[in-house]
């Protein structure tokens, strides 16, 4: 894991796809392009980038609604990230998860969850069945420091902790949940204060340096794949956006906001790259090829067919053999009854 | 009549009952400072104070079994949830808590609260967050299931259930937030009654049944058959739980046909309950099967191309209304 | 055919499944070392040790969760709620998680697995704890819902349901896991397909559709009006989603009578709905509206004298029976 | 707080009531004159007894399904307590509650609750009043070390550390959930580790001896009282009965028991009454007025009259004036139809 200039450029270049991603989707939204919610990353790009290189390709990854970055730093192309905003079948779901439901299956990226604490568990699965076929991988699992009041939180982190499952449970803390500030909503500001309760370790640090947050978060992915159990990580961070593009973000001050720009990771990754010896001249060439590279996502999800009319249907049940369950109703498409057997499926289960 | 916005008429319910009565207050995400995340409840904190609009964490059960608790011991608690979609973790207290105690302590104590919040699809919010819940708690004895379609009912309907002496299941539509309507001036105290119907229209073509979002489309439809000399008789239940059958079936008694239009999933609930009904009470005088138009039955997809399909539309009911009528 | 009791012939169907794909296992509260609360599960722990036989904490949400995770990555979970009552607290995994994923991701991840455990009343058991959950889970589409009567059916659909790519909510009876009857011999590999009814009983009297622990109600009204030269016919539906809808509309249109017999609240869910779909499509056969008995509409009373008054009796078909009969 | 051998006798009394009560009811189990599931309280009398020792009238006490001797210490006389039992109208809660569901709400006593976990956020609820109305209360709430572990545990206990409000948490480790031995459902083993993550004081105690108890759990109702947050308690205890009469007990060796049975509470404030200088002649007597008294429950509940009725239906609601919501169907009772509003109810709405 040596980290040369090199690695650091590549890791500048992916924190810096996921701001331009996420620019991009912004205007998106503006345009109408996108719709429903659209939860945005900047200002967290260090979490997803670093915590990813601490990563084997193997490994699974769970993320909440705020779901972009993560997946891009796992490998998924910006392309197929901004067609699935813009509802197309090119998109990472087909069109049919949208911005807070990402997947990627080949990278082992497993969703894009959007009800709070719900991923929190089913992340444990992941790491459940590791433990059970014995196959090596760790599970990350994200969520916001909002996330750790409710009850998915506990039972998720309860039963990875008595099991010793091989998971690392990510808090990023970006100070507010929506638009309340974390001392409106925990006891305590130590969230790792939690951890002994669970029987594992808590680690603590800032998420505004790439290589730092790989390089702390590895040990805990270590220990989690020599099956020492699970760890929980507060990692203090910041958005720089609103809670979503339709929330506001009046409850905040603007200082408040400038001040936590000075930490703003790609800024902080750039500079380290100066500071290493790379002109601007470079790195304005490289921000060119970000830059390039987001329009044509937005160029090829333009351009992308839109959601097929056939996944409405067909994506309910993977079973096929046991009847395909079926609608009836006047306005139902015929031929296409849900909740009810059709003879046709009866007869390929008899 | 004044016209406001149905989120307005809300906040006048929720204003006056607070004003009304101290032992009501307020809870929920992002109530308070946010002045909620669909903007019901503005002004509500600078008016009553961190006391009576309090911010939670996120912790619907949590904060659902305060409710409880809370109305347990004499106040009356307004739960929002930021969604419906929401209460499905805190299930268990709705169902097994507030519905229940009041039978459970031999009748010795009640539960006089209200869970409120939007409910149904909103645009593109996907699968997790597109959840119409009628079905889930019209069936639960021990509940009041509302659903008011105008600001005017919104209004009549929230004052009502906030003093009602049982657990009150409030489902506002997140899309019709923004709908204008006439409601009654504001010292008028219009009380709604629960579980009494509202023939929106009549006619004597053929009963439509909608509440909701899809009231609209019942609505506009009737609009459209109008031109051709086809009267709908729209009637919106308001309250799913208790139904008022009486005005569905003298209704259907007088158009001889009937669709039932709503935006949850087809299977079973209050849209199957009301066919149950219609074709018991109704039987002899039924010239055509009762028709349903309701979301498809699948998760809802993100893309708008695919979701404007799966939600019921007015073409839809039009279709419906046909094929009752032309048997 | 060799007999045995409904507890036994699930057991048989876990043993087999187990054995047969190590990809299976079994997760759930007191489901190894106490060899089950019910006894189902009496010696799995022995047969499979305790990687795939695994006790919980009581954390129904987390272990619902962990197995749709486990699901979506390549095993083939099942889940046992003590009693389905616990689901409540594991309402969201099921709904937002379980039965989403599939359609979620696009169609990439699936989601192989069963919750299961005893649903509805036991003896006595009072409100918190004697549900009939069907009319929640019966709405929701990417579930399929099955609920055996028998133990034959109990053993071949759990079979089914385990090899199942989708999840399956299982749901058992309580007060039947003693019942005994005929299963095919163990070798045989009896394979009962999800979403087809049985004709439990042929006759042109009147049809009698009824699942789970009501289903040995009517047939017992069978019994009784036999002897007085009428013949029901019973159908029961064993998957309630999907429902076979064909099977029921096909016997009503020789019966031209039907009556829905069930243990759920009245209002809404598979009794509601399989009106709906034979007034639809059996409108022209139908001699009289169909009929419906459930459980009384209110929590569960833990006196016996009260409980007996709640739940579906015999003597409740035959009234029914005779409602739509004599008309 | 003086605590002299009246005192002491006093709760010597109690605690052989509960005991004693327990027996009769496991007598009447297998009789067949109780139905459902019964948890006996025998081996912990001392925390109801104690904890009672520490509460005012007025505060607020909530329990589990193991709930008859938290009542009965509370006040609930065990005639009525029996009588509930029995399925009968003279029941606490009239025959509709049964064992798990046991009421008093003179005595303050707001269940009986059979939901693992359910009942911790309604207890809250119940503290949550308090402060609201500045009553001056405080609310107890029990549960057992299993119930630790699900999320109703965990939001109940992070709202009320949030809001400080005046509660006291007390889990009663009787070492099991049903068969399951805590060190199979938890990661750790001092539960009070949890407490920081919540911001609250924990304590842990033994709760054989009732004055202990007693004197253990004052200062957290006074730190309650003052409005100074909640506190989470751990009491040390062991259940000498099986989880509920229907569950045999062959997860624990008869030596466990018979160890822990040298701490039987009652047998313990019995000697500690011996060592304050009263006979055995003496105790005998306390010992068959507590029979009498037993009997004299029973008896009572066994002439009591079955549950009413009208009470299947009339307590479903509370609201008369919206609708009696009624039932309609074959085979209900005429003019009682539920989930349906009836005429008469919406002329009185009108
Ligand atoms: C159970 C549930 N309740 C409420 C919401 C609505 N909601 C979505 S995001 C959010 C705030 C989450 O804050 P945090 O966990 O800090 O994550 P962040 O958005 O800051 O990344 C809320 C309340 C939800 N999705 N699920
Ligand atoms: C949510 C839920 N899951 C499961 C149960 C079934 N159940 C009842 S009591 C019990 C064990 C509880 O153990 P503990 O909390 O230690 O209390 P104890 O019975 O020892 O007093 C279980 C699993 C339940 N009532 N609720
Ligand atoms: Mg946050
Ligand atoms: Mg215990």
């Amino acid at each position: 894991m040596a980290s040369g200039r090199d690695e650091l450029l590549r890791q500048y270049r992916q924190m810096q796809t996921i701001r331009r991603f996420e620019e991009e989707a912004a205007r998106g939204y503006a345009q109408a392009k996108i719709g429903g919610f659209l939860h945005l990353y900047i200002g967290q790009e260090a979490i997803a980038v670093g915590v990813n290189d601490a990563l084997e390709e193997q490994d699974y990854v769970f993320q909440t609604y705020r779901d972009h970055g993560t997946a891009i730093a796992r490998g998924m192309e910006p392309k197929h990230a901004m067609a699935e905003l813009f509802g197309k079948d090119a998109g990472c779901a087909r069109g049919l998860g949208g911005s807070m439901h990402f997947f990627d299956v080949e990278r082992n990226f497993l969703g894009g969850w959007a009800i709070i604490g719900g991923h929190i568990a089913v992340a444990a699965g992941a790491a459940f069945k590791s433990k059970y076929t014995g196959d090596g991988r760790v599970t990350v699992c994200f969520f916001g420091e909002g996330s750790t009041n409710i009850g998915g939180f506990h039972e998720g982190l309860s039963l990875a902790g008595l099991w010793k499952l091989p998971i690392v449970f990510i808090c990023e803390n970006n100070q507010y949940a929506m638009g309340t500030p974390m001392k409106r909503t925990s006891a305590i500001s130590d969230l790792t204060l939690k951890a002994q309760g669970y029987g594992m370790v808590g680690e603590r640090f800032d998420g505004h340096d790439v290589q730092l947050v790989r390089d702390r978060v590895k040990p805990a992915i270590d220990r989690a794949r020599r099956g020492e159990g699970p760890t929980f990580i507060e990692i203090n961070t910041y958005r720089f956006r609103g809670h979503s593009l339709s929330a506001p973000a009046k409850y905040r001050t603007r200082q408040e906001l400038e001040e936590r720009k000075r930490l703003d990771p790609c800024a902080v990754t750039r500079q380290q790259l100066k500071d290493a010896g790379m002109s601007e001249d470079e790195l304005v060439k490289v921000d060119a090829e970000v830059d390039e590279l987001i329009d044509e996502a937005v160029a090829f999800a333009d351009a992308a067919e839109p959601a097929k009319e056939e996944l409405v249907f067909s994506t309910v049940y993977a079973t096929r053999q046991h009847g395909t369950p079926t609608l009836r109703a006047t306005g139902y498409p015929d031929g296409r009854e849900t909740g009810h057997a059709s003879d046709a499926a009866k007869q390929e289960n008899a | 009549m004044r016209e406001i916005r149905y989120r307005e008429a809300l906040r006048e319910a929720l204003m006056e009952e607070m004003e009304r009565d101290g032992t009501v207050f307020l809870m929920g995400e992002e109530v308070g400072h946010y002045e909620g995340a669909y903007k019901v409840s503005q002004g509500l904190l600078a008016q009553f104070g961190e006391q009576r609009v309090i911010d939670t964490p996120i912790a619907e059960a949590g904060f659902a079994g305060i409710g409880v608790g809370a109305a347990m011991t004499g106040l009356r608690p307004i739960i929002e949830f930021m969604t419906w979609n929401f209460s499905f973790v805190a299930f268990d207290q709705i169902i097994s808590n507030a519905a229940k105690i009041h039978q459970m302590s031999g009748g010795k104590l009640t539960c006089p609260m209200v869970f409120r919040g939007p409910n149904g699809a909103a645009k593109q919010v996907a699968a997790q967050h597109s959840h119409s819940v009628d079905p889930f708690y019209t069936n639960i004895p021990g509940l009041y299931v509302v659903m008011p379609a105008t600001p005017r009912d919104a209004k009549g309907l929230l004052k009502t259930s906030i003093r009602n002496d049982d657990p009150v299941v409030f489902l506002e539509g997140e899309t019709l937030y923004n709908l204008k309507g006439e409601v009654p001036e504001e010292d008028e105290d219009e009380l709604i009654p629960l579980g009494v119907a509202r023939v929106a229209r009549e006619g004597d073509g053929c009963t439509v049944v909608a509440w909701g979002r899809p009231f609209h489309n019942a609505m506009e439809a009737a609009e459209i058959l109008a031109k051709d000399g086809i009267e709908l008789e729209v009637v919106d239940p308001r309250t799913l739980r208790p139904l008022d059958t009486d005005a569905i079936v003298r209704s259907v008694k007088k158009t001889n046909r009937c669709v039932v239009v709503h935006e949850h999933w087809p299977y079973g609930g209050p849209g199957a309950e009301i066919v149950d009904v219609v074709q018991r009470e109704a039987f002899d005088y039924l010239d055509a099967p009762v028709e349903r138009v309701a979301a498809w039955d699948v998760p809802m997809p993100y893309a708008s191309n695919l979701e404007e399909l799966v939600l019921p539309t007015t073409e839809r009911v039009l279709e419906a209304v046909r094929a009752v009528s032309y048997r």
